[in-house]
């Protein structure tokens, strides 16, 4: 990510459009996701040509595909250590991640903790529906236990005919337990805060994390509930508490909108930076010393 | 001077101590000018269990662990159980008399060897053990004193300051226990060298450690891995050195993540590996897929083990060369070498990374545990031999050729940064194909914040422009390019393919891989000095196989055995599919390299028989 | 009556609701009696993209999808396109012609139908469109309105009660407009059935509903598993339907996970089982060896689909053979098998199942997105045909035999409670040999909470008794130990292993695999039809290979051909590295099954040629 | 798991004991977790018949090679859902897990979310070292960051030559945060107490988890340290406060021992059992009437 101070011309929207239209159902809430994306870009006047956004399998998971940006569509779940070894390859560039719920947090779940505790400079996008979209509506990590859901869903009854027996994990209070240093929730029905949720998250140096309520038209309605329970975080909060934060996810009657924490702790290019001599061009000599400690 | 070949097996409790003896004498030897090969076996516990340390030295290139033992060691009675029915007549057997009562099956010359007292009583300091051992050795080859003290203070004893008294006074019982030892029992087995001469440099070291260096000489950028026996050292290599180099390592939360994030490195621009061993690769098979699908240059290191699944994680076993090939669903080619030897492992590292960059594929390269783990001595590595080969790349507007984002904010002269001409360079963004069809197959491959050309690399079927495309036509079309790109590889010089030894008009011929070389060549000297002929071929390529030159290796000869350490004969089976033509297999799947002697024996009965 | 054969292809924009439209129309015509086999080729996205239902009608069994079309339906332009390509001269093309413009590539007999404009000018609700179309269809084909009505009470559509009105509505509609298209056009193509004659009662059901009815026939008791495409709705029906069966069903986090809960669900004694697809099965690799190493049953299916990576997840491929059979590190051998069709995919499962109980090992079964997919009719499941089989347990204590820790806290007469005879308990637990050396290679399985024998199984190198153990000796006694009790599946019944068509004195052999079975049996009728001679084998069983049925075969036929929906071949690859025979190969990598047209031209080229 | 009304007498120790040595270091902290097993199973009488314990790969997950019981050595990481499979498959059964940080948290870290919101009833023990024993000393997921742990450690400089870049994962937080319905903390070096956390564990309906600190001394020594700063749980304490068990999870200065939270939540076993028809021995007419549904 480029430090704030370089500011950039703002450009156009349609800069980052690509030649795919989106394929998504009419109405789904990532046309919201992706279009506050556009938007935050031009706003930072970022090269598309400096932009990687990194996807897993899903709906959510098209993305990539229709910005006019670099993209690795990868395999289902691996997002974060892909966009990992990007960032990791070449510091400059601006890596967010995108990806569903089931993509996230039930295949790639394992690669949460490990990102946040690493805390490479990438922002995650996760494009929470509540469902797996793509192959058609089973129950995700999220989706709500017991009948709730299966009622509301056409596909639900299918897979869960006798409702979803395990209880939802909730994202929020993951990532701050593994140690985020900066969480944020969105949510698409709301474009413009998202934008600058994107714009918050995109300036902080370290691992970002942002959760982007985005409804499954199809196989999950849940666009008109969400609209009317989402709302601001409370006056008084102070995100630079994780401890209150942590506590205010483990009990919120959901959606509090807003940064949920943000905090300073290194990235891990800036350890590694810290230990790794510049020597690229010139590594005959050091291999020469090299074989000599072996002789 | 006669040639000189020599076998020491050192056995004792896991954790006592005794690989550092073996490792020290290595290195002693191979300071002194002398040719050494090491073969350890181990059991996959940390403390514990029966452990094992073998040395070949000679004034010759040493080509296998030895299956015939000069001097046998043994450290308690357990290890003496274990061992003596491997010793001949000629053995001389060394032993703890504290710890072992030899018996009836005890070779003509056992002498005892009190280490364990010597270091308590007489230097009162049982860490010590090891410098008693190794100064014993050493005295018993005859090698002076003052030569030991001074290779004693190279070596990584002398950098435990606080013992430093306590081991220079083991140094001395030790010559003074060897020494009566030689005279008394008038052994005598001088080392061939004159320690004061001047001998050409050479370097000691593993096959993990010779693949660390090639990979550094061949540019690699980035590393990420997860631990695991006997790959971990490539790791641990890279931990100190690859931040030397200006590269970036990271240990990831399993295997799955390792490739991923080097498939993310590579994509980004940078030369990137993992290395793994069988579970771990097991694990990569899905993303080893995406990366064919997506045309992205990378090497993995499998250092094979005895499998099925955890297995004998200590043991080497050439199991996974089938995974290697065939483990993907779909129709996805990739390439996979194998490295005969140490020094060859530092070569064929550098031949992967650049096999993988031209032709954007991952590359796995087959080791295993023995090649991993042992230590041959070698010439200093050649750095000219090997060039090093880049990806191919789209052209860079010109005023911004100086490589990572380095050219700032896109100020190309096209107009990549300024409102104005932004049409014209997204069309120019669009215009570029990722995939493009070319004769080779072969694709110039854009570069974040290097090229204007963003694209997005995807795992679903798609068109030169990397966009979606499940249409019967394109998925024929791709389907064609990836494959006629990976056999391109075909046409790479014939010494980048195959190794190949032995008279050509010899009527057997013998095929190997991997590891496996050493002892062949072995048995083929021995054979040819009865009179024998035999020839070899060893396909250092194994994907795409080099059919060119094994038909006409095939054609050659009247009849082909394929000798493999494992049970099914995987690489007979693939030879069998490409070239329908038969083969014997002679298969060795114990858990321990095969020797000389047991080729020689095979090769020998069917010369006889036919 | 003369031979019947239809084929009715619907093309459309992707979630229009088509797709229900030509299911319909399967059921509908096979609940009156007729032979029905559907064809879907859909894009990978949840709306838009163009999309088609194929459906194929006759009054005797249908082999494949279809190679003619006698009436394409277009709901757009788009779809016009695609498909006016594929229309002879006799095909009647029916059009929506607000939606389309034929041009001249149309046939002569070609008929606007205003479906848009009658659901929602006439009807008046959008819904009901696709009771329209049905409906039109039904009355082009002749049949009576009273059956439609019959029908539609029976169908799926009435059970939506608010639009019961709206839909009856439509059926009035469909068939004024169809009567009337069929009196002005002349067409008459009467569905050859009595709608008021009893006729044999008959199923229509996919490929993975037959695989699921096939599990609970063989006693499945426990499904873990993740979505996946073409896999998922095996996972639904089984949602639903396991727990009747007093089954339990978990939706696992990923595949990993899946395939670990369902050798955890066997060892525990429980038939269990996964489902998946390419890219989930990759991920199964490492516990695959796992469950070979410790000899646990179960079934995996593998819905294959266009690969490599994410590939075609819509569209069929046989790309995953190689995976199935070679996709573990270190030697660790499994059972593969196909079903050939939807009656198939029953039994074929239930010989799995069989299969891996009995050699206690893990079984594949490759079908693939167009099995998995498509509708066949088929005759009510026979459910003595292939009688289940269990496992070999050790014998148990005489006084509690009565199953799953039925015997409550062990109060066995052997003391498995008390305290007394704690000693004896312990002992007799001690002696069990999970892994007996046995002449089968089958030891008997001691099941937790049943019997007396607690071990531990082990991923690592073991002995008889299940301990750790990586002496060379034991390695290679349970090397052969693994593979010979796998070999044993060669002894089966021939039956399981191959199945053999044609006339064994053709000169010409040809073999294929999965369900391009269909294709080729409609090949070689019409080329029987025209003189030819052409013998099939069809291996059930894929690995291992059954030697003795395939070398039989080989030797019968002057030439082999094998014909694979993939790019290399991997069937025939296979079969040249056992039998070091070559073949020809016929391939099809387009993401669409073989029609019998296709592989009828080829052979007959060949048959012309030699 | 047995409830507890139903009582068995108690039986020895040695009842439990395997003809297989362990084969740790000497003073290896898993001679701890390992001898308060065999207590515990002592004290309840549990027939070695009736308990499975399920492993990974690591130092720590040789302990079922050591104990006169079922088990289950599977591959790295993949303990927890093997373990679920088995007690869905026979609810009779005691299923114990135990396992490494590292099979637990790196490689096996997706599936703790997962076992947790599942609430099959089976224990979770997992040996804390720090560290990565079998594999010879590396860092770990819980390994300390920066240079602390590589000043500790013989292996660790191999490793980790310039420090830890990463912050270590707090596991307690981290199941607390899943939902976990029992949580607690022992220490091998307190083996008493441990048999008690294992007795409460055990008792526990539903998923439990145990963290156990269990040194390794070979590679990094932590005993003298964790011994001096072990400690009981706070005096006013309430296990039941879930809230207040996250809290002091994500502040308190390591360590406290003890029960750290349980709750009540259905098992997915009794929601299972809610649904299932049981008519094992009778598939013959259901099929029937199943392929009635198709024609
Ligand atoms: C290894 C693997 N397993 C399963 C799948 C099938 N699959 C594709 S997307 C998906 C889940 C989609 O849900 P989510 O991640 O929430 O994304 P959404 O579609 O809801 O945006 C699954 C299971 C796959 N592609 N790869
Ligand atoms: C797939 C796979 N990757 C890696 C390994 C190597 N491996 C064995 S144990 C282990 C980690 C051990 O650490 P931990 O889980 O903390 O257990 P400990 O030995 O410390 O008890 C690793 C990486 C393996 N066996 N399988
Ligand atoms: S299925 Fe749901 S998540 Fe997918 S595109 Fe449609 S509305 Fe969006
Ligand atoms: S290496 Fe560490 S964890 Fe492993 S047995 Fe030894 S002391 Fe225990
Ligand atoms: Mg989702
Ligand atoms: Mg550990």
């Amino acid at each position: 990510m480029a430090p704030v101070a370089e500011q950039k011309p703002p450009r156009k929207i349609t800069d980052y459009r690509s030649e795919n239209r989106p394929t998504w159902c009419p109405g789904c809430g990532d046309f919201g996701v992706l279009s506050a994306l556009y938007k935050c870009f031009a706003q930072r006047g970022l090269d598309p040509k400096e932009i990687v956004i990194v996807s897993g399998i899903g709906c959510s998971g098209r993305l990539p595909e229709f910005v006019n940006a670099y993209g690795l569509h990868g395999v289902h779940g691996r997002a974060l250590p892909i966009a990992q070894g990007i960032k990791l390859a070449n510091p400059e560039l601006t890596v967010v991640v995108v990806g569903g719920d089931g993509d996230g947090f039930a295949i790639g779940g394992g690669h949460v903790p490990h990102a946040v505790r690493r805390n490479v400079d990438i922002t995650y996008i996760v494009m929470d529906n509540e469902i797996y979209g793509l192959t058609k509506g089973q129950p995700s990590p999220t989706t709500q236990a017991g009948m709730t859901a299966v009622s509301k869903s056409p596909s639900m009854p299918k897979m869960a005919p006798y409702g979803v027996l395990e209880t939802p994990l909730n994202m929020m209070g993951m990532v701050l337990t593994y140690g985020a240093s900066f969480a944020a929730r969105g949510f698409s029905g709301k474009p413009n805060d998202l934008v600058e949720i994107y714009h918050k998250a995109l300036d902080h140096r370290g691992f970002s994390f942002v959760q982007a309520l985005s409804p499954c038209v199809t196989f999950y309605d849940t666009y008109e509930n969400w609209k009317s329970i989402v709302k601001p975080m409370p006056e008084t909060y102070d995100p630079t508490d994780r401890a209150a934060a942590l506590q205010l996810a483990m009990t919120e009657d959901r959606f509090h909108l807003g940064i949920w924490h943000q905090g300073e702790r290194a990235t891990y290019e800036d350890l590694v930076g810290g230990v790794r001599e510049q020597v690229k061009e010139e590594t005959q000599p050091h291999l020469q010393q090299l074989f000599k400690m072996f002789m | 001077m006669a040639h000189f070949d020599l076998t020491i097996r050192l056995a004792g409790e896991n954790g006592e101590g005794l690989l550092t003896v073996g490792d020290q004498l290595a290195v002693t030897m191979s300071r002194m000018g002398l040719q050494v090969y090491t073969f350890q076996n181990l059991p996959a516990e940390i403390k514990g269990g029966a452990s094992m340390a073998q040395l070949r030295v000679s004034d010759t290139p040493v080509l296998s662990p030895g299956d015939k033992i000069d001097i046998l060691e043994v450290w308690n009675q357990e290890n003496y159980e274990i061992h003596i029915s491997d010793v001949s007549e000629d053995t001389i057997l060394l032993y703890d008399p504290n710890e072992t009562t030899p018996d009836e099956r005890a070779p003509r010359r056992s002498y005892p060897i009190p280490l364990d007292k010597i270091a308590r009583e007489e230097i009162q300091a049982i860490r010590s053990k090891n410098v008693v051992a190794w100064s014993i050795f050493l005295a018993l080859l005859g090698v002076e004193k003052e030569t030991a003290v001074l290779q004693f203070h190279k070596s990584r004893w002398s950098k435990r300051k606080e013992s430093l008294e306590a081991n220079l006074k083991a140094i001395d019982a030790g010559y003074a226990y060897g020494e009566k030892l030689v005279e008394e029992s008038g052994i005598s087995m001088r080392l061939p060298v004159d320690p004061h001469a001047e001998h050409d440099p050479q370097m000691i070291l593993t096959g993990n450690t010779a693949i660390g260096m090639g990979s550094l000489a061949a540019g690699l950028q980035f590393y990420a891995g997860y631990p695991i026996t006997p790959a971990s050292d490539i790791m641990e290599f890279f931990a100190k050195q690859l931040p030397r180099f200006g590269g970036v390592i990271v240990q990831t939360e399993d295997e799955i993540a390792a490739l991923a994030a080097v498939i993310g490195a590579s994509f980004a621009g940078r030369k990137s590996m993992t290395a793994t061993s069988g579970p771990g690769l097991s694990l990569m098979v899905e993303e080893m897929g995406l990366a064919s699908m997506e045309e992205i240059p990378l090497v993995i290191v499998d250092a094979m083990r005895g499998g099925p699944s955890t297995g004998m994680p200590t043991k080497p076993e050439q199991g996974d060369l089938e995974l290697a090939v065939y483990g993907r669903h779909g129709e996805a080619p990739r390439i996979v070498m194998a490295p005969t030897d140490v020094a060859d492992c530092f070569y064929t590292t550098i031949q992967a990374f650049n096999l993988a960059e031209k032709y954007q594929s991952p590359v796995l390269l087959l080791s295993d545990q023995h090649l991993s783990h042992r230590s041959e001595t070698v010439p200093p590595f050649d750095l000219e031999r090997v060039p090093k080969v880049e990806r191919l790349l789209p052209p860079l507007p010109e005023a911004s050729e100086n490589g990572h984002g380095a050219d700032g904010n896109g100020a190309s002269p096209n107009g990549a940064s300024g409102n104005g001409e932004k049409a014209s360079a997204k069309e120019e963004a669009h215009a570029y194909e990722r995939y493009a069809f070319t004769e080779s197959g072969i694709s110039p491959m854009a570069i974040p914040g290097v090229h204007n050309h963003p694209y997005v690399a995807t795992g679903l079927e798609h068109n030169e422009h990397a966009h979606i495309d499940y249409s019967p036509r394109m998925h024929v079309l791709m389907t064609h390019k990836r494959y006629q790109k990976i056999n391109g590889v075909l046409d790479e010089p014939a010494e980048l393919l195959v190794k190949e030894f032995g008279p050509q008009d010899a009527e057997l011929g013998v095929i190997v891989w991997g590891s496996t070389q050493g002892p062949l060549l072995e048995a083929m000297q021995r054979l040819e000095a009865k009179g024998h002929k035999v020839q070899a071929l060893i396909p250092r390529m194994l994907s795409p196989l080099p059919a060119k030159q094994i038909q006409a290796f095939l054609d050659r000869v009247q009849q082909v055995v394929v000798v493999e350490l494992n049970y099914t004969g995987q690489l007979a089976r693939m030879l069998q599919a490409e070239f329908c033509r038969p083969v014997l297999r002679f298969n060795k799947y114990m858990g321990m390299p095969f020797t000389a002697g047991e080729i020689e024996e095979y090769l020998e009965s069917i010369l006889v028989s036919s």
